[in-house]
């Protein structure tokens, strides 16, 4: 499966990447996504999208989607 | 329906009178609800020279239309128009814009509370604000 | 603060950028709530074809300026503006402007609705409507 | 007592007058005020200011007030 992933904010800060793209037949959740990129867990306060869309880290993901992480908006 | 995304100053006042002019049919509305959002020069107690806007290609605008379309199908509006900055900005500067038209005024002014809450609470922009002392995130917007 | 009743047309928008950019210090607001409201050509299901807004001279600007006053402190504005219309009113005309400013959101979005409540249920405003089928007096307010 | 009356919308056309100045001994409250310009009783809803604030009808009057009397108001 093969995952497009995006970071904003502190946490692309934080991870380094602003896009990274893994490829993995062990990923079935955006949970799977974060712990392929990243060794810690993420901060429960953090956000999830799947293809531009809000998600909770327990939905399952698609070959080819893209998965993003960020942290609370503060926009307006 | 007009929801934009932009990248450089813009004068909300003329928008709402361009959009009203425009898109609009002239005695159909009673009722204009507008709310602007606006860099200040100071935050949690400290001076801010300047801030940048970050947001998330496409998820964005795409909030926004939903959100917008969501009340305009709500609220039984007449239409509604939301601007919002991304890039630098200066204090001063004009960040957001939301505006509501019904044809009477409680629909209008509960819509534009509405999306601004909605906004600030939910769509997809970052703030890093530029201090005398260095940079730092905005953690997260207070309640409405 | 600014309170005016006005015989004349009046632009909104250029009310409000006008009196922000000459009454407010620049950097200091963050949030700006503003409510027009615009002459409909329906009312009750009849075309109104024009109206009269009469006022009792003296009370009224005593009225708004003191319901202005009072939200400034109540909810800690910067400042506010208000600007009523009386005489002969056209479909599409502004009737009524209240703007609210202040450091933060909540503050202005409550402040502005609050006042347009006030307004419509206490501020000494009469009108009367005028139809193809002759003249009447508009009887109540509705609830905002 | 000497006491300035003004109506304002439809209760000026009603009444027919837009101000009377009125001269009586037995006056002492916006009511009396009422009954000595019209035979019929104030309706309900209509609003009463004393020197230009609102007031009840039974608030007493003193001697050169404006008493004014209108119906509800309908701005915005």
């Amino acid at each position: 499966m093969s995952i497009q992933v995006r970071f904003f904010a502190s946490l692309r800060e934080r991870v380094g990447h602003t896009r990274l793209s893994i490829e993995s037949a062990d990923i079935a959740t955006a949970r799977d996504v974060w712990q392929a990129v990243s060794a810690s867990p993420l901060d429960e306060e953090m956000l999830v999208a799947i293809n531009k869309a809000y998600a909770s880290l327990d939905k399952a993901v698609s070959d080819g989607d893209e998965v993003a992480f960020f942290p609370p908006v503060t926009g307006g | 329906m007009r929801v934009e995304i932009r990248a450089t100053a813009f004068d909300p006042w003329l928008e709402v009178a361009a959009f009203r002019r425009d898109h609009l049919a002239a005695g159909r509305i009673g009722a204009s609800a507008v709310f602007v959002g606006t860099m200040r020069d100071f935050n949690e107690g400290d001076d801010v020279k300047s801030m940048v806007l970050e947001h998330y290609p496409g998820m964005t605008e795409q909030h926004l239309e939903t959100m917008t379309q969501d009340a305009i199908s709500k609220h039984h509006l007449s239409d509604a128009l939301v601007i919002h900055r991304v890039g630098t900005i200066l204090p001063a500067d004009d960040i957001v814009l939301v505006a509501a038209f019904s044809a009477h005024r409680k629909e209008a002014l509960i819509a534009c509370r509405e999306m601004m809450e909605t906004l600030k609470s939910t769509a997809p922009f970052w703030k890093k604000e530029s201090l005398a002392s260095g940079e730092r995130w905005v953690e997260k917007n207070t309640a409405g």
